[in-house]
């Protein structure tokens, strides 16, 4: 199968859907002759003109706004948010609007849009542009949270997020837009609420988010060197989130890390491991391990982000740890 | 009055009744509010009947509005039902939004009411997003977005103007300028002049009285039909006033204001009693007509608010359905 | 000891504070001749005049902006939001800005601010005027969190915060304002990061925050009737979060509920439960049992309003599950 | 060149200094980037230096600014040493900010620069804050904002531009108006006039040269003496232009702008160009005065390059201090 890289198929996702549906638009900064700075739009603005790969000015309340008064009177607008750190001034129309339309309605109205942005640290990028803010969009009924991991999902979701009826975030991980991965020439979609196997294994169960399915990925290698196996799953979406899948690889390997970028404390580690906890507790053998980003604002220094964020060698460590049965925290 | 626009008696006389309509409504809100039957609180809209029903009579059914906290005017005049209204009022199953709204959140989509909104300024980007939609989709809806003086302070307005201003989108700004808002008077909460604001991004702005329906109208008819073709955005400052307190439960409030103001406004320049007059001067209806017409309305009234208290709440099970479009039971 | 209401206890606690610091100054919508809509500053302005009881437009980005410079400035402000669901219009200016301005300057610059603000539902005022949204800012770091339960706790908080040199967030429950509690009529502070442990017992911990405190104290008096001996916990801060008292309880009862107004998912209680399932796992009969708002947006009608919120009685029946070891989902 | 105000050669020789102090600077910087030095990306201020020192000359060291994310220029000319700015730019250990904030934040708090933000507009409640501090404490410090004409979309602006008007607050905000966006002419993205955007909130508003640096330090001198008084707020708009990119990674940059435009500015409206001549003609200083001066720079920045290069990054350990300022470690 031929490779793309991630910044290809959100492009290709979003060229296929507009072409099916007149109503799909882009809006956001720089998104059309610049094709944002990331360069995922490439060209899209060339096909579709700029009255749908719409160029706006530093205004994200205000096409935030746009979007969710655009979304309820028949179309479905992408909205590009350049990074995932300013989705704190969008809040209000993401939170209080959007997410609320269809309840607040008593099901007449409904906001069918979706919300492009990133996450991800280690770029130097310093604490108002590094950060993964996914855990306050999934905090808030009435909103979809998906996290692709590489080309081949990103490609997926965002055809599902666009064909879907209700308000989708979609946060890309910033450091993968280079990467590549097999994507079929064929349509395909991947469905909400499912998540994904990337390698069964017996030991241990390591769920990872976004960015950090590849560091429990390359975990799961090394583990396997030592005769350790890991099961890795992709929550891929987690609102809806596919506790079924989760739970029954809890219940298989009996000890189970949750590895997410997004600050450890009141975050997205929290939410799964509770789950597991309730509902798996008889099966564990251990608690449910988490592993988030730290809970400080990310550092400019090279010295000091990189130690910040779960890498493979600190997933290996805790996974060790857990299947010899040491007890984390003398618990 | 402004001079008469082309309308016929029939139009006039459906403007009369909206305005009336709309006051009748909230003498009852306020009625179920005393005797302890509506849930919550309410912001009346009486004395600013004129602004709603002028805007919303040059509008068509597929034309949009977006309202706000103070939004029963803006739902009755853009053409709901006095039933679905109370029962939303009340929470129950039959209101227009199954009771999960209540009054901040009225909404009337059949009508086009995008629904009012309970956070100030919240609805100008919906707003400016409808009409972007009608630009996009190439149809000639044209979209009134409703708001007070108090939410020219949100930095949202300033955000949507510029770009409806730069995309020249079919919106037009209303900005109700009833000299409050809530327990603060406009001018300690406004520098400089609110018509320069709009200005100042290329929008061309009008200011009318807001207690003359027909200056109103015929202002709005003028605009609704350049911004059909393409010439908007534009806004208007409608001067006015609210009569009741900022909410049911405002009472005291001669701290910031006083009772010879409300009475000024309420004696010399009521809307429905200075068009009520024009009507009857200009022969269009007797005044026992229009008493008639009056009594039918506090009838009808009368009757939506009687069923809506006994109707029926919405089933338990509701409470976790809309949460998502295609999952029925979102806690399932 | 006389009782005061939370409205007073907050009152007092700003006059003190005023009174003591001539940098401290108040800021908000109506916050001066209203005295807020919840009349919970009446007085104040009188005494300490508008230039320190600042009515704002409405415009709460511009006003958090505002108290943040004058915060690094040096000023002590209390920002008023009127309710705790314009949170989101502020989250840029209290997330990116007054959250990171210590830790991004090295430690050089401060913001010693103090935003007020409430939460809770079963008031009627529908989705945008009922949410309790400390989980959002628990989950940033830099920003501490404080609970309020009572006038006494709101007075011994409010204090405290203020002369902290961090920002910090207090939220009030809205339906509490006119509950009575007892306070002295001398001065005394609350620190930060110590739970209080209001009742005692052997069978069951129970965790309240908040407006969920009181929910958990009629469901302890509920139980001890059957001979069920709950132990009542109120974090107080969950940022900072006094996780010694937690788990030493959970160790003792070995069984826990979390119960929280906040919705449960991706929130509060997950973040709770979670460190004592980790820290505590193997003194543990059961898993931590969580119990948040439900996941829906609040609903306006009365018949649907009241069950999305935990009760006493839903407390009372889940302890018993618990402590009847009934396997809560057959996990 | 405006009218000399009433400097001695000091003062305009320390205003060329500063302007070719930051040239230099941003050289550097540069250089680091394209030797694959400098983390991450960074923001050249070049080619504006008029107005970073125009202002901040005519401001004292108790006054305080807010910065953008291209704001070097900003923290050299409100007083900062080379040495620690280059630390901070490469993540060491003695950069001002510790290593912690980089070049998107760096700050300056014993100059008075509450420092630089990375969020288009965030400081412009910041700076009209730390004007309200000096009212409310009875102080006579201004404040000034600096922010780019970009960020004059931002709907917070028109929120604190309105308090500032009401409560008379001692800021300036000066727009830095270099024709850009990111990759977006301004005229794409500001309908009407930025000017009337101002002064529609009653703020007296002044367009000026901002590559003209005695144009911009003259009329900044009256406006801040004006705000010491209580006069404030104003507005100022600085005609400007980036030399460089948007970021130092923005090499092609055609689609967007010309390569004559940009030839245009820097040939024919150099600010540094320009007061040199300017500084000769007057014989202020003679050429070999001024060359001397450069070189003298030129070296001060290698040797605070080289310093910094070889500086040590700050120890693991502080990765979780200053989270709190009452916690060593938030994570302990
Ligand atoms: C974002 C936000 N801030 C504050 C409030 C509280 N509030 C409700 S109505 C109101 C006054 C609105 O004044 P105005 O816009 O003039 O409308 P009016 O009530 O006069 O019709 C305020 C402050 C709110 N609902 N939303
Ligand atoms: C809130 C926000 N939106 C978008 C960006 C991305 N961004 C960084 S600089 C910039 C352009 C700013 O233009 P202007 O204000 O004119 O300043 P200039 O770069 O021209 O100096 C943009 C869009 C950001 N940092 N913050
Ligand atoms: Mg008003
Ligand atoms: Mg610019």
């Amino acid at each position: 199968m031929r490779e793309i890289t991630l910044s290809q198929a959100v492009n290709e996702a979003l060229a296929e859907e507009m072409r099916r549906d007149e109503t799909v638009f882009i809006i956001g900064e720089d998104v059309a002759e610049a094709g944002t700075p990331f360069k995922v739009l490439s060209g899209l603005v060339e096909e579709f003109g700029t009255s749908r790969v719409v160029d706006t000015p530093i205004a994200e309340p205000g096409f935030m706004g746009i979007a969710v008064g655009a979304a309820m009177t028949g179309t479905r607008p992408v909205v590009d948010l350049m990074f995932g750190d300013f989705i704190y001034l969008i809040m209000d129309q993401l939170c209080n609007q959007a997410a609320k339309t269809h309840y607040m309605s008593g099901g007449k109205l409904n906001v069918p849009l979706v919300l492009r942005t990133n996450l991800g640290a280690t770029r130097r990028s310093a604490a108002q542009h590094s950060q993964s803010l996914h855990a306050l969009v999934a905090h808030i009924p009435g909103l979809k949270v998906a996290l692709p991991s590489s080309a081949y999902e990103a490609k997926g979701l965002m055809k599902t997020a666009i064909r879907d009826d209700n308000p989708v975030v979609i946060f890309e991980d910033k450091l993968m837009y280079q990467d590549k991965a097999p994507v079929p020439e064929e349509e395909y979609l991947i469905p909400f609420g499912e998540a994904k196997v990337l390698r069964e294994g017996s030991d241990i169960t390591l769920i990872g988010t976004s960015s950090m399915v590849q560091v429990c990925q390359k975990a799961a290698e090394a583990l396997e060197a030592e005769g350790i196996f890991a099961e890795v799953i992709d929550p891929r979406t987690i609102v809806p989130l596919d506790e079924a899948t989760l739970l029954a690889s809890a219940k298989k390997t009996s000890r189970v890390i949750v590895v997410d970028e997004g600050h450890q404390s009141f975050g997205v580690t929290g939410e799964i491991a509770s789950r597991i906890n309730e509902k798996a507790f008889y099966h564990l053998d251990a608690p449910v391990l988490r592993m988030g980003a730290m809970d400080v604002p990310v550092p400019f220094s090279p010295a000091l982000e990189d130690i910040t964020v779960p890498t493979p060698e600190g997933v290996v460590e805790n996974a060790r740890r857990l299947v010899r049965g040491e007890m984390i925290h003398a618990a | 009055m402004a001079d008469a626009p082309k309308h016929n008696a029939e139009d006039y006389l459906r403007m009369y009744r909206q305005m009336v309509r709309i006051r009748t409504f909230e003498d009852n809100a306020n009625q179920l509010y005393l005797s302890a039957k509506m849930p919550g609180l309410t912001h009346m809209y009486s004395g600013e009947e004129a602004v709603a029903v002028g805007i919303c009579e040059a509008l068509r059914t597929t034309d949009k509005i977006t309202s706000t906290h103070r939004g029963h005017g803006h739902c009755v005049a853009k053409g709901a039902e006095f039933k679905e209204m109370f029962c939303e009022l009340l929470g129950k199953e039959e209101g227009y939004c199954r009771g999960k709204g209540g009054s901040m959140h009225i909404a009337d989509q059949s009508n086009g009411n995008l629904g009012a909104n309970a956070i100030v300024g919240g609805s100008m980007g919906i707003a400016t997003g409808a009409a972007f939609t009608a630009k996009l989709l190439g149809k000639d809806d044209v979209t009134v977005c409703f708001f007070g003086d108090g939410a020219t302070a949100q930095g949202l307005w300033y955000e949507v103007m510029n770009m409806a201003a730069l995309w020249k989108l079919p919106v037009i700004y209303a900005c109700e300028n009833n000299g409050y808002s809530e327990y603060t008077k406009t001018d300690e909460i406004a520098a400089g002049s609110i018509m320069a604001r709009a200005e100042a991004f290329g929008i061309e702005s009008h200011q009318v009285d807001g207690q003359d329906v027909l200056a109103v109208n015929a202002l709005t008819e003028k605009l609704v039909e350049r911004a059909r073709k393409g010439e908007g955005p534009f806004f208007m400052e409608l001067m006015t006033y609210r009569y009741h307190g900022h909410h049911v439960g405002d009472i005291n409030r001669e701290y910031y204001r006083s009772k010879d103001e409300e009475k000024d406004w309420k004696e010399n320049r009521d809307p429905i009693i200075r068009f009520r007059s024009w009507l009857v001067a200009e022969g269009i209806a007797s005044e026992e007509e229009v008493e008639a017409m009056n009594a039918e309305i506090k009838d009808d009234a009368k009757a939506a608010v009687d069923y809506a208290l006994s109707a029926k709440y919405p089933d338990q099970s509701e409470v976790d359905m809309h949460v998502f479009t295609d999952v029925t039971h979102a806690l399932a």
